[in-house]
């Protein structure tokens, strides 16, 4: 029984667990922080951008391929998140899908590849082709319905992006509008959200990376790109810089790129690189 | 514990004294927690004030407006909404539970019930995205919307008011069931005017609690609300909680966007917070009515 | 042994001579009741006659299933899943025993009082309103009436009337005690079951609501079950006397109360009463 | 007449009866569409190869074999670090402090406000502390962590109650004995009051499984093998999210995973609601 035990046999048994327990306490720090010591000149932290993403991914794993023992880790977040990131260190490398600001010169830019921004719509929709007045109505709230535009009797579900996102920053610039003058039925965040949205609502219009939305719809993804100011929103278009409305893709360090991320933006830069790029439907710089 | 070892005395002590530091530590936490998040907050705060997000016109980060009502406004009208929906059939299922329902049938319910509670909010923003959103947008596109929020919601406190229902109508002393049955009363007399006055307190704090829980939750809210900053008003509309405000935009923020959405983490503990001291405050003053029958 | 200036014109001593209100007409007339829970048989084969307009004290040691009478005769057992009563209740050519019995109807006319006193945790008001809204009586004139009469009847109403909505959990025991009579007489029922009422209670409230007892003989039939001798002595016209022979219960012994306390016919009998077995 | 007012009343009691039996069959019915909307549409998802294998596409087809890994992983943490404070908290609120004192009750209520604080808010203070002040960065190890000062609240507070439900003529009996109060507390406290400890536990489990909002800006988005606790790992409820919210034709793999989560969830929750069971007949018996 337990009371029979005595005092003393007892406490030594006390002893001797909890002498057990610190140890495995221990062991399990260990095993947690050991790695960390050999992780550390092995890994590299990619943030950013849901844009360049994908394509830093495949390039990611070609890198890790062709270079054994290395493991890159790529996150999204958006642009403002690969900046942050990398700015205070928690990231190696961002990822930012427009060009860095004037108040941006503490970091360091490198481009990998060039990107549009597409209206798209869902893809049972009759309308091709809008005006940049049209996309400004609509996002302002002063059309509603597709009739107006020369579509079916239907309610436009205008789909905005979240604050943070360049593709967002990108667009207002363009159309010359303020976020706080936009009327949104839904608001995203990722560009697969938004190509998600505006599958799933027949009278949705929303704006999204072109390699994007050029990838998802030959996956069979029910949105259709619409043609502004005359060019087809596709990657020969901003190939040859007929595309009103593109950008540049790029890596980002906070002041000169470490021995390990130079190695890494170099392979991103590189010809060898340049299928991954256009099978992401994104153009080479 | 006369003639205790003056070893086991000094393993007595030194226990004693690193369970209450680990005690501290513990009471610390809730310290660190508003630290960390005032640290963050500081930034905003300091350039503006605390009313700057409450006076700002609506939340764009990008023009430095960080006004928070809008989405304020949304969070209370989900977790009102929810509260208004689930307590009648939360308080409804724990007197099927109890009264209603034969033994074994009871047994299966409790069942459903803890089943549902057990349910991770993310599966439940799923399945309002994919069954529930589509059905409202029949009525109303896009379907994302308060209403969606709201319907969420309240399938997701359901089991913590019929739970906490379950225990107050429970503690309800046996004499007052007696009694009222000897009146001649019929079961719905007898439960509304007799049990539930009884058990009012208990299933209050829970409604409180739930309340909390709702104004809490993230993951669902985000992924079936529509997340359009405005301060709702119809069901329709599409609308953006506050937790969801953080979750969507924390990834993508940088300086005093990242450091406002620090400080609606606050407002947000402060709220909870409040509301659990009140639910304590109501069951401590209830002490009477389960007293009595001792 | 004091005589209350309101109460009938007898005293115990007198009932053998045949007070008024002690004609032996039978209100409820019992003929082999048994009571088991699940397997356990707790009551075998009572049978026996409550007097119209009389107290009839149950007495007996614990377990021996007093309670368990008392709750057939207003069909509380209904509540307790696994309780199988047999034999028959007769009240007004009825049985109440009869699957057919409405219970509601049954409990307003057969009231019942509890151990520990159980108002409702509502106003004072609000616990006698509650059954006489249920049993329909709409105008309000008519209910605060009966609520004033009833709290006359027991004396309670120039100690709350002020106060008729603040929480009855606010009273004293003894006044909580004497709220339940109100509420159960409110109703004006036939017959009042009472569950060791006074036990629960210090014996100042306790002599304040046995003299209210006493009163109330000869307008209702009274069944009260008590443990306090002295007080069955006191209050009763009858006496049953319960016993438990091998974990069943029995009816020992029926009969005036006089006559029991006096010249038990049984052994147990005498010797429960002498103080030497219970 | 009293005879319809009477037959007004009874109508009454059973439409209210007609009502609650109403409100009981409408959550059974939605319950019954949620469950088997993800039966129906996961269960069919679900083969030894999406269980083990990696996930591909953006999740779309593979499986989510490394984000059960990380999953694990990111309880593993969690655990270790609730489990002895949190065990250590509630024998020391239990035992040590005189019950209803002011420190003790400080001590209660603050865990009440931490055990009501949104997870996101969590989220947002474990990305500030572990993630960057701590340097731990986007890993596991923080997001374990974090769910750690999530769940201490709920454990502690089932063990504190475990605890003082505990006999106390055992405290007494073991006092009599001669035996130091840690010894009693080892020895005889723990166990009887282990039905509890682990009840709480498994509470603790089932919430930290079910996390995402904490674990989105502290464990982060990597859906690879972790190397270490130092690597980020995606949890299966994050996975669930960003399939559900961000893949276009992510649904399928989103109900398999919500399928895998669910009866992961379900199991803890039925050992836990046996073991209460068990506990709370055990202590009938005893009384």
């Amino acid at each position: 029984m337990l009371f029979s035990i005595t005092s003393a046999h007892s406490m030594a048994l006390l002893f001797r667990r909890l002498k057990v327990a610190t140890c495995s306490l221990a062991a399990i720090l260990l095993i947690g922080w050991q790695p960390f010591a050999f992780a550390e000149k092995s890994r590299l932290t990619i943030t950013g951008s849901s844009t360049v993403a994908p394509l830093t991914l495949e390039i990611a794993k070609l890198y890790e391929k062709t270079h054994a023992g290395t493991r890159i880790d790529v996150q999204t977040g958006g642009s403002s998140r690969g900046i942050n990131d990398a700015r205070n260190g928690l990231a190696d490398i961002g990822m930012v899908s427009r060009a860095l600001k004037p108040t941006e010169k503490d970091l360091n830019g490198f481009t990998i590849a060039l990107d549009g921004i597409g209206m798209i719509v869902h893809n049972s929709n009759p309308v091709t082709a809008l005006t940049d007045a049209q996309i400004k109505d609509i996002y302002l709230g002063k059309i509603t319905n597709w009739q107006s535009v020369g579509g079916p009797d239907l309610a436009i579900t205008v789909v905005n992006k979240a604050e943070g996102r360049s593709t967002l920053e990108l667009f207002l610039k363009h159309f010359g509008v303020r976020n706080s003058q936009i009327k949104p039925s839904v608001v995203i965040g990722d560009n697969q959200q938004g190509i998600k949205t505006v599958s799933g609502v027949k009278g949705a219009i929303g704006y999204v990376s072109i390699g994007t939305a050029e990838y998802e719809e030959k996956r069979g993804t029910p949105i259709k790109r619409l043609t502004m100011q005359g060019h087809e929103a596709s990657a020969a278009n901003v190939a040859n810089g007929q595309y009103p409305l593109s950008r540049t893709l790029n890596l980002v360090t906070k002041g000169a790129p470490s021995k390990q991320a130079q190695h890494f933006i170099t392979f991103a830069q590189s010809d060898a690189v340049k299928h991954l790029i256009e099978k992401q439907f994104f153009v080479a710089p | 514990m006369a003639k205790a070892s003056t070893r086991s005395n000094r393993t007595d002590t030194y226990l004693s004294r690193i369970l209450g530091a680990m005690g501290l530590l513990c009471a610390l936490l809730l310290v660190l927690v508003v630290f960390f998040l005032l640290k963050e907050a500081w930034p905003v705060v300091q350039s503006g004030g605390w009313l700057r997000f409450f006076h700002a016109q609506g939340w764009y980060p990008l023009e430095q407006l960080f006004g928070m009502l809008p989405m304020i406004w949304a969070s209370i009208a989900m977790a009102l909404g929810a509260i208004l929906l689930a307590l009648p059939i939360g308080v409804a299922s724990a007197l099927f539970l109890l009264f209603y329902a034969p033994p074994s049938v009871a047994k299966i319910y409790r069942l459903l019930l803890n089943l549902l509670a057990g349910i991770p909010s993310v599966v439940f923003g799923l399945w309002g995205l994919t069954e529930l959103v589509p059905i409202i947008a029949t009525w109303h596109a896009p379907g994302t919307s308060l209403l969606a929020a709201i319907l969420v919601l309240t399938l997701m406190i359901i089991p913590t008011v019929a739970l906490t229902s379950v225990a107050a109508l429970s503690a309800v002393p046996k004499e007052l069931h007696a009694g009222a049955q000897a009146l001649g009363l019929t079961r719905k007399t007898r439960i509304m005017s007799v049990i539930i006055p009884a058990a009012k307190a208990g299933i209050i704090s829970g409604a409180l609690l739930a309340t909390a829980r709702a104004l809490g939750e993230t993951m669902a809210v985000l992924m079936v609300a529509g997340n359009v900053v405005q301060t709702p008003s119809s069901l329709f509309d599409p609308v953006r909680a506050l937790t969801a405000n953080i979750a969507l935009e924390m990834a993508y923020a940088m300086s005093d966007h990242r450091a406002s959405l620090f400080a609606a983490g606050l407002l947000l503990t402060l709220i909870v917070w409040g509301l659990a001291l009140i639910a304590s405050r109501i069951v401590k003053s209830n002490g009477k009515v389960l007293a009595y029958a001792k | 042994m004091t005589m209350q200036p309101h109460s009938p014109t007898f005293t115990l001593g007198q009932i053998e001579q045949g007070p008024p209100c002690c004609e032996p007409i039978p209100h409820l007339s019992i003929k082999g009741l048994s009571v088991r829970y699940g397997a356990q048989t707790v009551l075998d084969e009572v049978s026996l006659d409550i007097y119209k307009g009389c107290i009839t004290a149950l007495i007996g040691p614990s377990g021996c299933g007093k309670t368990s009478f008392l709750s057939t005769l207003n069909k509380m057992t209904d509540a307790i899943s696994h309780a199988h009563v047999t034999g028959s209740i007769h009240f007004d050519n009825n049985n109440i025993l009869d699957a057919q019995t409405n219970v509601l109807q049954l409990r307003r006319r057969i009231g019942m009082i509890f151990q520990k006193p159980n108002p409702f945790p509502l106003s004072i008001e609000r616990n006698l309103e509650l059954p006489l809204k249920e049993h329909g009586i709409k105008s309000r004139k008519v209910r605060k009436e009966k609520i004033e009469k009833a709290l006359r009847d027991v004396g309670l109403w120039h100690e709350v009337s002020d106060r008729l909505n603040t929480s009855a959990l606010a009273l004293s025991g003894g006044q909580q005690q004497r709220l339940c009579i109100a509420r159960a007489i409110i109703l004006e029922p036939e017959i009042l079951l009472m569950d060791e009422p006074c036990s629960a209670l210090d014996p100042i409230s306790s002599g304040i609501v046995e003299d209210l007892i006493i009163r109330l003989r000869g307008d209702y039939t009274v069944i009260i079950v008590t443990h306090n001798l002295a007080q069955a002595k006191r209050v009763a016209n009858y006496a049953a006397f319960f016993w438990m022979k091998e974990r069943v219960g029995k009816l020992i012994e029926f009969g005036q109360c006089q006559h029991l306390f006096d010249t038990p016919q049984h052994e147990l009998t005498a010797a429960y009463i002498s103080g030497a077995k219970g | 007449m009293p005879s319809r007012s009477a037959s007004n009343i009874r109508l009454a009691d059973q439409c209210f009866s007609v009502l609650i039996m109403a409100c009981a069959a409408f959550v059974t019915i939605t319950l019954i569409w949620v469950l088997g909307d993800i039966v129906i549409k996961g269960a069919s998802h679900i083969t030894w190869s999406f269980i083990t294998s990696e996930p591909s596409d953006a999740g779309r087809s593979g499986g989510i074999g490394t984000i059960l890994v990380s999953t694990l992983l990111i309880l593993c943490v969690a655990l270790g670090a609730a489990i002895p404070i949190g065990l250590g908290v509630a024998v020391w609120l239990s035992e040590f402090t005189v019950q209803h004192s002011r420190f003790s009750n400080t001590v209660g209520t603050t865990l009440d406000v931490l055990a009501g604080i949104p997870s996101i808010v969590y989220g947002l203070f474990g990305n500030a502390f572990f993630s960057l002040y701590l340097g731990l960065g986007f890993s596991i190890l923080s997001g374990g962590l974090t769910l750690a000062c999530m769940i201490l609240p709920i454990f502690i507070r089932t063990c504190e109650s475990g605890l003082s439900a505990v006999n106390n003529d055992w405290r007494k009996g073991a006092q009599a004995l001669g035996m130091s109060r840690s010894a009693a507390i080892w020895h005889v406290l723990l166990p009887a009051a282990a039905p509890a400890i682990i009840a709480g536990l498994i509470l603790g489990i089932g919430r930290a499984t079910a996390e995402t909002a904490a674990l989105i800006f502290t464990s982060g988005y990597v859906d690879r093998m972790p190397g270490s606790l130092l690597d980020s790992g995606r949890a299966l409820a994050v996975h669930i999210y960003d399939l559900s919210m961000n893949v276009t034709g992510g649904d399928n793999a989103a109900y398999a995973s919500a399928f895998v989560l669910i009866t992961l969830i379900i199991l803890l929750n039925t050992t836990a609601q046996s073991l209460i069971d068990r506990w709370f007949s055990q202590r009938i018996y005893a009384s």
